[in-house]
């Protein structure tokens, strides 16, 4: 629905920050979140629109873990 | 200097336009002549192909219009096992074009020539109404070394190897359109040593073709197509770099369906293809060479995806363009 | 912990009943086929395609609209990519440029920007589609507008907001076991909106990422949850997405925008599922309120069938025959996202 | 149907344009293949050129873009004293051509090449933005039938033959753009059957040239400065029309300087001029050909007037534009 | 009766003492040029060539507000061709083209009231240059604009009158022994308007046409009389021009315009000289009053020598190194009726 | 100074007519003159701006005979 690509946050600008995708630098409008230097943020049309709580790898294993636990019958407290 | 309309009438601006820029920089005793057509001497069968040249914007990472110009002609009738000798240059300017650009253009194609070996022998100047783009049109004419290859002629069991990585060029363009800052350079090169390589290397090649416009999805299918058979390739096979991976992801777009210039498949015997890889990873231009799969009984192309998964690769439809969704 | 290749065994080998589960968001829709996921689960597992494509749902008389702007002599559409090719009336976007049309490819929305600064004597119209993802991003760009006092730049809005879809979805069309509900728009929304509707009509609501690795995971989390009888929301996507959503990008919204009914292509009225601009800022609208919507599918297309899961691509008659991606009939084909689009890409 | 931009992507539409209209009239086992570059024999030296076509309108008496596409290339090649054989042609289209529009310039491209007796072997076609327009490069390669003919090879004594009337072609585009009505056609012709006659009666040619931008002035000009010898014409002996000469003198403008399409110029030994001059008025092509002029010692070109006087002919500056003045 | 032979061997043979001719207009200088005139008279009959080409004597600043005009959003700017080549100083109406610039080129200023029509959002403006043959269409041209109540189309004046011009060098250049006056000018004015010169001055006037025997037969009329001592205004085109001119011509002109001082390129200001549309009809006018005129000569130019007869361009320095049709120096270069590059065609 | 070419008038439709220019026609604006159908009319910029009273021939011959008489003494009367 809507193209997204998370990018470290390299150089903050005020309202911009410089934003490194497998070395890609793109600028970017952050005043719709507070990133930090070297956060991860999540890109959608030119705009960061959430700082990433966790990297990609991370939450697979969070994902795996959860099903196991669902799987034999504690589904967590997400609802 | 902005080029104006009467560079184009035939006349003294058209003259002086030819002796400041093509012939100083194209400089060969066939062009110099300017007689209506060069003569010229050729051995055996010829390869002859043409293609026009209308990238945006004429200066990119890695090259210029007039190394593509040089590059995708040369390319194409290496494609045909042929030894590029003769190229023509036929330029269409649009009123307001910059004469030092139309230099800087004309000397990339003279280094570019020079490297591949070929000599520009006859041109052609037009100008046009309109807002200072530079068109190229160039047709070559090589000396067939290997008779036989064809789209048409790819057989169960071939594999098809890559030269190397997919969407540089495209994605060189599109940063400087898009204002995303990289390193990503065009892959833009002259290719002929390549094949050069495999000849010599004894490979009984089948099937070449440059990747351009449309990809690697459009062109597998147009072989896949013309010899009648499936392609099968396999994700993990296919080379990418990470930054092309992540210029992807920014815009939507899918590094299959990305153009390169330069980068060719070669479908060669199976038994030869270990060979065929190692003859083209010898070339700087085939460093990152693979072989991404195999020609199959069926039709069509279909990818393994890196899960394990299965499904197909169709032809571009439309433009590569930047998407939000 | 379960592994990717245990998921995947216990996908491909499920034998019970048949389930049908939708994905709302066409990112998903697009990651499935890439990633060639029905080759890997079981047939009786049904994977059907939503309304969550911003282009697919964008009614004709928008494109028409935009089509109309572009030709206008001083004007300029601003726009993303994917609408170019999305046909109306009169046409696509890219035959406009055809006719004579101004028609610029953005990245952003904020790149308008310099656009109507560096020419001040084009009138530039931004083409503002999107869901909720995309929505607070025009907002930013009406708070730069105000405070650079530009005339030259405006909106044609064709905001869609996903809950009231989703909401007429469950209630006219029975057949559907489960929502893999969207990434991104999450982000914004937060995982809390579809509490609501898990609850009203039964249905589990697995929010998802977009790797392969995500869809498999919340295929089989739907499959766990209806194996227990369980109808939760389940937040899958938790690295990005939060119960409460972004507050910032929802105070932006309401800070322009209200809510209003819209007209979906393929589906027709749906109450409350668009966000206009407020009153107070009508004078950067280009014309929204004036478009008059009407039922409008192509003869014989049988996008509302294919947007609301009844039937898969292939069973529309005119199916890889008369329409195809390069003639689209319907807007499903239209879009790199559409679901007849994707369908006929992964056929044969 | 109105082309736009996706049909220049390489993919779907690229591949439907081609099909529907270019492989559809050009039509022969070698491009149909659809390989990157053609396979061709040919035999003994060759003669080699390029040029673009950007004519507007598009369509006027006597012809359309098409047909000046195939006689310009053909007419180059002949004028080298070459049998033409093989043509490439590249499209580049403005976002708004039409599609039918480019299908009847395919098909006269097809018709024109026929009786020219060359064959279409490779093309290529992109689309630009822009407002319709349809421009058009062709290049040609020809078997040389004689050796040495070259704008540098013009003798002291040798004599100028004209195939017929100048400033049709001129005179035809601009009427359509300036709205005078009249029968003037372009005389846009493939020229190899006059070379053709010339060769096959004996006459040892020592330079042809097509008189086509820049007209007769500048062509003779390059005559002098090639050969370094001075150009004598007389200007009772130029043919041109009443209608033409009518037409000139409302625009403003010089038949020697006007475009034609299917003129040429031919150096002949001063002995062998008669002999020639009949060679070229049996082809219907050189019916109203004329001896106009001689090759001197010197510099620059003269034109003894009607009036007896004697002028410096000088080549075109700028363009053939109507004037007031 | 004389024959043409006659004629030549005895303008050949002449040997008397040099005599000076100004031929007035350039369609006779370019005609003495393509009949190669000059290699058939004595080289005592020096031809010299005056201001009457409007081309020429367009003051570079006059361009300048064209290549302005033809640059501004949805202007453009309609001319004959002979003033596409003409440098101003910011280049020409051509490269103003390169640079953007919508600029038409027309046969006949009345075919603008087509375009004008066609195109109502773009603001046209006619190049109206010309001497008193020319300014008559301007008129109706301006009927025809009033009745369609037309208001995207202007001119932008540059019209001269020729009488004041040649008392200007009557006045001023001594060395002049006779004139050959313009053809068509003196159509539309008629041969009586030479009168007044011919008697103040004591010089013979002869109306010409353009063939070369007209030219011939003009300059050998000017013997003839230099031989009796007479200063007649003879009118050998008999066929066009009438003493009184043409009344209707002289009547529209008469309602849309009145004669005002003006700046000649290459001569400076010459009173009375031109003509602007009266103050009733400035709505037409697309500024040609607020052009600043100066002298603007480059440096090194010896335009206003040779327009005056002064000098032959080979005697400025400049002729034929620096200053080429390809790259003029001064304005006397640049059109094809400007004696300098009518010379450099003519050299070698 | 200005180009101008003779042409016969061929059609009157008002203040247009069809001009014929050795057999190219152009549609001329005629209210500067009377033109009758036949009639020869000098054009400028698409406008007649005169009835011609003789051809180019009877021109020539009358010119050379003013001549003869001139280079007799016997100047003609128009001045
Ligand atoms: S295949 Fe085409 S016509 Fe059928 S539902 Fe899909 S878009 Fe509509
Ligand atoms: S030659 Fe050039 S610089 Fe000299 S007077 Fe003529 S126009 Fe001026
Ligand atoms: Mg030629
Ligand atoms: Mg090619
Ligand atoms: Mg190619
Ligand atoms: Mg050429
Ligand atoms: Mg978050
Ligand atoms: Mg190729
Ligand atoms: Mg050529
Ligand atoms: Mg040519
Ligand atoms: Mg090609
Ligand atoms: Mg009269």
């Amino acid at each position: 629905m809507c193209v997204a690509v998370p990018g470290k946050v390299i150089e903050i600008n005020g309202p911009k920050a410089k934003v490194d995708v497998m070395n890609n630098t793109c600028d970017v409008d952050i005043r719709l979140v507070q990133p930090k230097l070297g956060d991860y943020v999540l890109i959608h049309a030119g705009c960061a629109i959430d700082v990433l709580s966790k990297d990609a790898a991370e939450e697979i294993l969070w994902m795996f873990n959860e099903l196991e636990e669902e799987m034999n019958g504690h589904p967590g407290a997400d609802r | 200097m902005k080029i104006d309309l009467s560079y184009g009438s035939g006349g003294k601006q058209t003259s002086s336009l030819i002796n400041d820029i093509f012939l100083k920089h194209f400089d060969n005793p066939v062009l110099n002549r300017l007689e209506d057509a060069a003569v010229l001497d050729v051995q055996g069968r010829i390869a002859y192909t043409t293609d026009s040249f209308v990238v945006t914007p004429l200066f990119f990472k890695g090259g210029n219009i007039g190394k593509l110009a040089v590059c995708g002609t040369v390319n194409d009738l290496a494609m045909m096992g042929a030894r590029p000798r003769y190229l023509t240059a036929g330029f269409i300017l649009e009123a307001g074009a910059d004469s030092q650009v139309l230099e800087q253009i004309a000397q990339t194609m003279r280094e570019t020539a020079d490297e591949a070996g070929v000599q520009i022998v006859a041109g052609d100047t037009k100008v046009v109404e309109g807002s200072g783009n530079i068109y190229i049109n160039t047709s070559g004419v090589g000396e067939i070394l290997k008779e036989g290859i064809s789209i048409a002629n790819c057989q169960e069991g071939d594999c098809i190897l890559l030269s190397g990585n997919l969407g540089e060029h495209h994605a060189a363009i599109m940063s400087e359109r898009m204002g995303i800052e990289n390193n990503i350079a065009s892959d833009c090169a002259p290719l002929f040593s390549l094949v050069e390589g495999l000849l010599e290397a004894g490979i009984d090649v089948h099937c070449m073709r440059d990747v351009t416009r449309g990809g690697l999805g459009t062109v597998l299918n147009e072989v896949a197509d013309s010899s009648a058979c499936q392609v099968e390739i396999r994700e993990t096979s296919l080379p990418v770099s990470k930054e092309i991976q992540g210029f992807c992801s920014i815009l939507g777009l899918d590094p299959l369906y990305m153009a390169n210039e330069g980068k060719m498949i070669a479908v060669v015997p199976g038994e030869q293809a270990e060979q065929a890889l190692a003859a083209m990873q010898r070339n700087p231009y085939g460093a990152y060479a693979q072989i991404i799969g195999r020609i199959e009984k069926g039709a069509g192309v279909r990818m393994i995806t890196a899960l394990g998964g299965s499904r197909a690769v169709d032809i571009l439809y439309g433009e590569g363009l930047p998407r939000i969704c | 912990m379960v592994t990717l290749e245990q998921i995947v065994k216990e996908l491909k080998e499920y034998d019970g009943e048949e389930i049908k589960i939708m994905e709302v968001c066409g990112t998903h829709t697009s990651s499935i086929f890439k990633n060639g996921i029905r080759s890997l689960i079981s047939p009786k597992i049904k994977l059907i395609s939503g309304p969550g494509c911003p282009v697919c749902v964008t009614p004709s008389v928008y494109v028409d609209k935009l089509v109309e702007l572009s030709l206008k002599p001083s004007h300029c559409v601003l726009t993303f990519g994917d609408m170019m090719k999305v046909k109306g009336n009169q046409g696509s976007l890219t035959e406009a440029v055809a006719k004579g049309g101004r028609v610029r490819v953005l990245y952003s929305p904020l790149d308008s920007l310099t656009a109507a600064q560096e020419d001040p004597d084009t009138q530039y119209v931004f083409a503002a589609v999107g869901f909720e993802t995309t929505t607070p991003i025009y907002g930013l760009l009406l708070d730069e507008i105000l405070k650079k006092n530009l005339s030259n730049l405006k909106l044609l809005t064709s905001l869609k907001t996903i809950t009231p879809a989703l909401e007429y979805i469950c209630e006219n069309e029975k057949g559907i076991d489960a929502f893999i509900a969207p990434g991104h728009v999450s982000v914004i929304i937060g995982s809390q909106s579809y509490e609501a509707l898990a609850e009203k009509y039964g249905k589990p609501f697995v929010v998802a990422g977009f790797g392969g690795e995500h869809i498999l995971a919340a295929i089989y989390e739907i499959l766990l949850q209806l194996r227990d009888g369980r109808h939760q929301v389940k937040n899958m996507y938790v690295s990005a997405v939060s119960q409460e959503g972004n507050p910032q990008a929802l105070s932006v919204i309401n800070q322009y925008f209200e809510t209003k009914e819209d007209f979906w292509r393929g589906i027709g009225v749906i109450p409350q599922s668009s966000l206009g601009l407020k009153s107070a800022y009508q004078q950067f609208d280009a014309g929204s309120s004036f478009i008059e919507y009407r039922e409008e599918l192509p003869k014989g297309c049988r996008c509302t069938d294919v947007i609301l899961g009844r039937i898969t691509p292939v069973e529309c008659p005119l199916f890889g025959g008369s329409c195809t991606p390069l003639n689209a009939v319907g807007p499903c084909m239209v879009s790199t996202e559409g679901v007849c689009g994707i369908w006929y890409k992964n056929r044969g």
